[in-house]
């Protein structure tokens, strides 16, 4: 009776999987200086285009480029660059201690250390970050102490978190930096009641939360962005697009129908989208936003676009669901090569000075993994069992108190 | 002394809070302007202005979310969720963050956040309107929940979970809002006028949580209640005849095993009631730990009067609810046995 | 050292509350043909201005006009307007049984009647609605039964759903009528679920799901866009949005910062924003969203503007909240006058006759109210107790068998 | 009969549903090409193509949400939450919904659906990767949980989940799905080779929901236990010299009261193992029903062990999971009584 076609269910698989060549033929990359750059007092209506173009600032050689370019002193480049060297120069080592038995699980960050670094630089040290275990730049751009973070990795004596929670979900309130805990975006909201609050209290520190695309899709990510929007919290919202979610590609998510700085439209909010594996493109968005959040003009959504250049975690080996050499065919290049082709453009850098930076951070590297084992690695040393039953309330109660005598400690 | 109902004690604890501590704020659906479907915020945007008592979106998570990271910034978020059956879309929230924030944090966050919400049967809500999720709340580490059953204690306990510094679950039984109710549903709607209970300070006082009180004292069997099974128990025991000790126990978490202990190795009898449904209830919990710890005072088994385990059905109301009977029959099957 | 203002929060405010005068200036209102069509197979990047239009067709003085007109035969026309008069009486009646102490509850969707009628005519037997507690014109447009909503309403002894519902949850599967529940918003991604099965199973039935404008703050909502957006599930999306969610305003929900229409770019799918008091509006938008998922397309999300002219429910006095002649000046007006005036334009109906037909359709549902007062009222009559235990599984497990026989049943 | 460990049963299952029922689908993250992040799923989309088996999105409540979806329209989804304790944001939509959808609709509308999730510690998985979460969904009415603890019955519990007409939260003991693990985690790791429940049946069989199974037959105590700790527990009868009688409950709804009844009125003891935090877990309605319905025949107090009252502490995995030796020490002073 009907002509209709039959439905037929649509699932999303990416263009290239093992033995595959690379395809990044969909991904949307303009030129820097492609995408304009409104004053940061600009209305949502008038900067509808903005989260579908890329803000870029180097070119491919290496140049800064367009309005977005923020004009960082040298100082700062070489602050960010040291930053995203100590990061990845820890993830390598710390990746191979967990190989070796020391640590029961490790996360790298390779390819997107730019973001941590660049944000954790620019913003205030009173504000405040809710991190993914991704971003371990931030706490390397503010010098938080090796020791600390290998103690944690280890689970040992001196395990700043106490033994309670898993490796590298940190916990560093001074630095601006949330507690992580294992369940993806259920801290994207915290940020926005963090903001809210400082706005309650008149005071003038803002936040800045993290997620990953692929956990764009839980609920929680939509009830932050409405709560940003509806009290227009001081918040900057990033999505670090690294197009990988453990094996998901980036379509599961919905990159395969816009892009996630176009999610800020639900909630008229700006959304930015932003060369993630560009230092000063990210400096320059984070500026942007942070002014409108000053200017209690509430929230942006800014998605920095990356790539997870190496696997999802020490359970994972993406050669398994992706080509082994799309990392290398990535149109973005890496952030370090980026930033350091950019300072040496600028004659404020040189091959030697970078070799012997990163033979010095491998040395401070090295001495911290010493340190913390000599304290001792997962399993040969522990803090005090007394450990496990502190902290459920702020003062025991009769369970613990009771259970802690059963267990005789 | 003025005389309250639970709804007027509440809005007085919230009032007495928002004028002395400046990190105070309210929010949750409708609780604004118009000052909440059960009116417990009436008045107070109007008193202390909008942003200490305002409107959230239809997002229960968000709500939760957005509480906790005002509490780990140092504010006391007092949020409402309309109805404790719509605590469930927050339920990860509470869970993974608000109960785990200051333990994996090692003190560095916490969580000090008081979410109110009505439970409960007893009026016709149907199943999305009447459920008791405590039992859910209890077993989590990191919670704690409280429940009230009289305006005097209401207002104490909500004082109390307010300024505690960790996360707190406070249930309040809208059965019990407007006035005192035994279960005996075919007679006349009681006030609260007249009640001891509803003579509440007006200014700032406290109940502390994880004390439970003895409503009743009585030598034969020990029953245990909290919210609105606190009145019906008394109409059951009464019924019943049997001289027994009742307890309320007024926060679960922390429990006052103590004063339960004690009361059952008195009377060597026990029978819990809840209106959840019973199969994985607290009531499970109370039973086991009252056999544990009273093995060799028990003269007969300890007994769990409790909802049906189906969902809350809006018709069968009645046949739903334990009421005095079901207790009384039950504390006369514990004399027996 | 800095020069920032304050933080200050901010708290979104209706524009009148009750003694003001009503104010819906803020109300993006264009005229009937402002609105463009493009072809229902467009690409969503060609249409991202829609969420920002209006979709009408009928016009101030009732004309039909413009790109949208879906052209309906006068037998459609009537049909519709039946529906909507008999929810209209329907509603009055039974919220007066209220007030009689007949049921525990009611709710009316006084002013959006419009929506589900013409929906549920337009769309097949075989496709399924996700409905809302508002939508009772999608039932009373395919002839559900009057006495089986009267004896849900009552809770008595025929009640169809067995005394285990509240009042006005219905579940009518063979009138493509999902089950209702009190929580709001958890059913969107059934919807979704539905679509996809039914685009597993290469059939051609399509979903329609309905939410609240207040309620598009869960997750669900979020969560029902992201996999009907992935999958590209036949699925039609629909927000409901009267303004109000019991006492906030639709500024609650983010409305002040943009249109609910708007949240489709999000998911890169197309919205549409439709005068919801406009019968042939809600048609041609739902036509076009329709002929999309049909065509394996995917989703639409369409946003329906109207105005909830009732309080929220029979515990509900609007008055303590909004301007009490607040509905008056909703300058989209009535949709059961604007479906008159246009059926009268068209020589197509008159005054008698409509009088004529309310008179026929209030005995209709005088009987069918009387009829189930026979069989009984809230409390005086309900299904047997038996079926309080039943269902709970498909067959009944040891725990509820002995505690029937508990309670001697 | 070929030999597979529990991984391999699970897929298993899944392919002799996917190839025998057109309406069975799986679903969840990373469970599509790659085969899920414990390889479950492995080959399955592959072999039975790309609707059959694929990826989701991120979103928990939107997985269970679409799964109940479909189970409406008259498919068998089988989603997979990757950890159980990622189920908590899908928590509304599996109560709400999943679990009510049969009763309020009068059987008009009912989710099918099987949701799979690896759950228990044992794996130095730290707080979110360890919980054992089954006494919240024990509690809710119109869920059936099924925790099996060997390749064998993994498989026929699976087979017979997907094929019940309710919702089913299946439970994996993710430290079993690669060997044995009686909890004494200083010794070499075991798999399941050689082990008879490793046996497994390439077909199609069913193991029934709600009958659990006599592991060990004893005459002096009876030990209830369910996933992991069936093995622990048997490692701590053995240390603790007592004759006991050892109950896999394989599934907690529907409970199998009569094989557990008939066990302590024979043996006249009963200690409960289980690995969640105590309070308010499942153990409280275990101890609750036996003392109910075995309280003349009890000789002592039925004992819980279990899990503390903490969260999942990474570093302190061994000093919380409740090992053999609790449950041997539990033994003994049940007989000391
Ligand atoms: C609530 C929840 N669901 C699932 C997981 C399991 N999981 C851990 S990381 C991850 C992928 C996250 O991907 P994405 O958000 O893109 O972040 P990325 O790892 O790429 O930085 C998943 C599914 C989890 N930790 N929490
Ligand atoms: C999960 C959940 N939270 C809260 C409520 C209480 N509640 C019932 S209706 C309603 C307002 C819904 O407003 P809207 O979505 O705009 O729909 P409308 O009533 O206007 O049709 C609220 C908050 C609920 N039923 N379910
Ligand atoms: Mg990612
Ligand atoms: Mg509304």
């Amino acid at each position: 009776m009907n002509n209709r076609p039959p439905l037929r269910l649509h699932i999303p698989e990416p263009d290239a999987r093992p033995g595959d060549t690379p395809a990044f033929d969909r991904a949307l990359i303009p030129e820097p200086g492609d995408t304009r750059r409104p004053e940061a007092s600009t209305l949502e209506a008038e900067v509808r285009d903005l989260p579908y173009g890329l803000i870029r600032v180097l070119d491919d050689s290496g140049e800064a480029k367009g309005p977005w370019n923020p004009n960082l002193p040298t100082n700062t480049l070489l602050a960010g660059l040291r930053a995203m060297l100590l990061t990845r120069v820890f993830d390598e080592r710390l990746f191979r201690a967990h190989r070796q038995g020391k640590t029961s699980f490790y996360m790298k960050s390779t390819g997107e250390e730019a973001i941590g670094a660049a944000q954790s630089l620019f913003l205030d040290r009173d504000d405040m970050c809710f991190p993914t275990y991704r971003v371990l730049s931030w706490l390397m751009a503010r010098n938080y102490p090796l020791i600390d973070l290998c103690n944690q990795i280890f689970s040992n004596e001196k395990d700043p978190l106490k033994g309670r929670q898993l490796p590298i979900l940190y916990s560093a309130r001074k630095y601006g930096f949330y507690s992580l805990s294992g369940n993806v975006g259920s801290r994207f909201g915290h940020a926005v009641g963090w903001a809210m609050a400082s706005a309650f209290k008149g005071g003038d520190s803002i936040a800045l939360a993290y997620i990953g695309e692929g956990t764009t899709a839980e609920g929680d990510f939509h009830e932050a962005l409405t709560f940003a929007s509806v009290y227009k919290a001081p918040v900057i919202l990033c999505v670090t697009n690294n197009q990988w979610a453990i094996s998901s590609f980036s379509g599961i998510a919905g990159a395969n129908e816009t892009t996630f700085a176009a999610k800020a439209l639900a909630y008229g909010l700006p959304g930015l989208r932003v060369d993630g594996n560009d230092f000063l493109a990210i400096w320059a968005a984070t500026e942007w936003a942070a002014e409108r959040a000053r200017q209690n003009l509430g929230a942006t959504l800014i998605e920095l676009y990356t790539y997870r250049a190496s696997g999802h975690s020490t359970s994972d080996d993406p050669t398994k669901y992706r080509p082994a050499d799309e990392a290398e065919a990535w149109p973005l290049g890496d952030p370090v090569e980026r930033l350091k082709t950019h300072l040496i453009g600028l004659d404020a850098w040189d091959e030697d000075r970078h070799a012997a930076l990163i033979a010095e951070l491998d040395a401070e590297v090295r001495a911290a993994v010493k340190e913390a084992e000599a304290v001792g690695t997962l399993g040969k040393s522990k803090p005090s069992v007394k450990e496990m039953f502190e902290g459920v309330f702020k003062d025991p109660d009769w369970r613990v108190t009771e259970q802690r005598r059963e267990l005789g400690i | 002394m003025p005389t309250m109902n639970m709804i007027q004690a509440l809005n007085s604890a919230l009032d007495v809070m928002l004028t002395e501590d400046p990190d105070t704020l309210i929010f949750g659906e409708d609780v604004g302007y118009f000052g909440g479907v059960f009116r417990v915020t009436d008045g107070l945007q109007k008193k202390h202005g909008l942003t200490r008592c305002f409107d959230a979106p239809i997002s229960e998570g968000g709500i939760i979310a957005t509480a906790i990271g005002m509490g780990a910034y140092g504010l006391r978020p007092i949020p409402e969720i309309q109805f404790a059956d719509y605590i469930l879309p927050a339920f990860d929230q509470l869970v993974s963050e608000a109960a785990r924030l200051r333990y994996r944090s090692n003190g560095e966050f916490w969580a000090p956040i008081t979410v109110r919400s009505p439970y409960g049967g007893g009026i016709f809500g149907g199943q999305t309107h009447s459920q008791s999720p405590e039992a859910i709340f209890a077993h989590i580490t990191g919670l704690k929940t409280v429940i009230p059953s009289n305006p005097y204690d209401a207002k104490g306990l909500l004082i109390a979970s307010i300024e505690d510094d960790d996360p707190v679950i406070f249930l309040e039984p809208k059965r019990l809002y407007n006035g005192p109710f035994d279960g005996r549903h075919e007679q006349a709607l009681k006030t609260w006028a007249g009640d001891p209970t509803a003579e509440v300070p007006s200014g700032r006082y406290t109940v502390p949580l994880g004390k439970a009180a003895i409503v009743r004292e009585g030598a034969e069997a020990t029953v245990l209640a909290y919210g609105t099974m606190v009145h019906v128990a008394l109409a059951g025991i009464e019924d019943s005849g049997v001289d027994a000790e009742l307890i309320d126990l007024r926060s679960i978490v922390p429990l006052d095993v103590e004063t339960i202990v004690a009361s059952v190795k008195k009377t060597g009898r026990c029978v819990i009631l809840h209106e959840a449904s019973r199969f994985g209830g607290f009531g499970g919990e109370l039973s086991a730990l009252v056999q544990e710890r009273c093995f060799y005072h028990l003269k007969s088994a300890v007994q769990r009067v409790a909802g049906w385990d189906t969902p809350y059905p809006h018709a069968f109301e009645w046949d739903y609810f334990p009421g005095p009977a079901r207790l009384a029959a039950a504390l006369k099957r514990a004399m027996e046995d």
